[in-house]
């Protein structure tokens, strides 16, 4: 296809979240997969050499755009703004969910050896974690696990990407 | 009503515990309760004369160490038990869990973040196509006067006996109203009426809206019939 | 300044308007607006000549990266929405506006020849066009005039550079 790159290169572009393959694929029509992949790697890397301002992450399952690492202080100097922050406590918790979703409140209480309704509560607010269903024991408590946001906020491409770490491996469940 | 300080220096007496131990060079898997008790206390102490609340469960934790460390002081009953039950055992356990946790999170927190460290393409909002969606019709006078004998009705009668009569005058309210719309680009009409002003307040407030739209400086719009009314500068300051 | 080049385009790239070089140089600090402009139309040249997805435009007073012109099509597939639409109608008002600002409204349905109150109602609400004034006559009726959003809307960097009425109402589709 003729200017595929280009293409594909400003569908990414006006994108509010990553763009997934499937989603170029759909709007391209009958392109293989493989050759919108090659495109998307050979995008990622010319930015890369191209070091600008900004360039091309596969991350939460898609490509984004975003600015480069280091020049995070202008940007924030641009918009002002207060930077997403998430305390120590609603960290932590995170951390929690991420490792063992899907997981109940009281499971995390437990490990964190504090109630965690407030930071719960706030981590929801922010859609980094969502409830992903009931377990099935008495009270049937509510089952909570991160969101895509979650992936994309935090630069990974799936979950299997966390950094593991040894502590936790032999810890198990 | 009891003043509340969150504390955030501590994320939880577990945090606490961790602290108390690197601070004392403690082997974790081998920890002097009767020494950390002390200290936990301590610290439990100084914390409650600092007038900040303590989360409860800071104490569930001084009960378990102090639990822990009576079992402790207990001579072992059976001598020819060569291993037996450490009662530090479960607490440990909390703690590594507890620790390795705390350095995933340290680990999270690390990462390049989006919207703290990196940022991704300003698009021109797509809540300006929602708002195109919503097509808002202006409405009439009568519709406000409508709203606002709904308001007015539903004020107390001691608000209605209130007679103040230089407190406010018709062009500081005016002044009032473009000043708060400039700054909230819109607003509703029942946000401007507001509550706790009185009758009289109410009233100057309403007649100011009617003059403001005489004068085509605001309009009113509503998405669909007895909707909210929004009040909208219509001049850009 | 080292790396002025990628920070100006990073905060381009996270803006949601146009950038201006005012804005630009309360960010950097104490560089002259020479050299921000230079390093503006570096990046403008940059993009031209690499005829990518997108490119950089001076626009309504500022820089914004925009995606090709020949691309919307594939925008638009991806979006699903329609773009803004303006009715014929409208057009036609929004030009008179454009063409004959301050404009009263009697002058705008001489022109057009019905009453355009419908009309220039939804080029309000748009904000394509804005109240100016009142003329000095009996009367005072309302001047109206063009807003920064249309110069944006029509990529016009000012209203000197308006196109003719046939292009104009082309673009409107």
């Amino acid at each position: 296809m003729k200017d595929m790159k280009a293409i594909v290169e400003s569908l990414i572009f006006v994108s509010e979240a990553p763009l997934t393959v499937d989603k170029i694929r759909e709007v391209l029509g009958e392109v293989e997969r493989k050759e919108i992949r090659d495109v998307l790697y050979d995008l990622v890397k010319e930015y890369d050499e191209r070091n600008g301002g900004f360039c091309l992450e596969e991350v939460a399952g898609g490509f984004q755009f975003r600015t480069r690492d280091d020049l995070g202080v202008w940007v924030k100097k641009l918009k002002g703004v207060k930077p997403m922050m998430l305390t120590p406590a609603a960290m932590e918790t995170l951390a929690v969910v991420a490792y063992r979703q899907p997981v109940v409140k009281s499971e995390i209480d437990r490990i964190r050896g504090v109630d965690v309704s407030g930071a719960l509560k706030g981590l929801l607010e922010k859609k980094l974690v969502r409830m992903v269903g009931r377990r099935d024991v008495p009270g049937r408590p509510m089952l909570y696990g991160t969101t895509k946001r979650f992936l994309e906020v935090f630069n990974l491409n799936d979950l299997s990407e966390l950094p593991t770490l040894r502590e936790l491996r032999e810890l198990g469940q | 009503m009891s003043y509340e300080i969150k504390l955030d220096v501590f994320k939880g007496p577990l945090d606490l515990l961790l602290y108390l131990i690197k601070k004392n060079e403690i082997n974790i898997y081998d920890i002097p309760i009767a020494f950390i008790t002390e200290q936990y206390l301590e610290y439990l102490e100084i914390i409650k004369s600092l007038n900040l609340d303590l989360a409860g469960e800071y104490l569930v934790l001084a009960s378990t160490l102090i639990h822990i460390k009576s079992k402790m002081l207990l001579p072992t009953q059976n001598d020819e038990e060569e291993d037996e039950f450490d009662p530090r055992e479960d607490l440990v356990k909390q703690l590594l869990e507890y620790q390795a946790f705390k350095e995933v999170s340290l680990n999270l927190d690390k990462r390049s973040l989006l919207e703290r460290d990196v940022f991704k393409a300003g698009h021109l909002p797509s809540r300006e196509l929602d708002a195109e969606e919503q097509s808002f019709v202006e409405v009439s006078v009568f519709e406000l006067v409508e709203a606002f004998r709904e308001i007015v009705s539903t004020m107390k009668e001691e608000e209605l006996l209130e007679i103040d009569v230089e407190k406010m005058s018709l062009s500081d309210r005016i002044n009032e109203i473009m000043e708060r719309l400039a700054r909230e680009k819109d607003l509703t009409f029942t946000d401007l009426l507001g509550k706790g002003k009185g009758r009289k307040g109410v009233i100057y407030t309403f007649l100011a809206i009617l003059e403001l739209m005489k004068l085509r400086m605001i309009r009113a719009y509503q998405v669909d019939s007895f909707g909210v009314i929004r009040i909208f500068l219509a001049v850009e300051t």
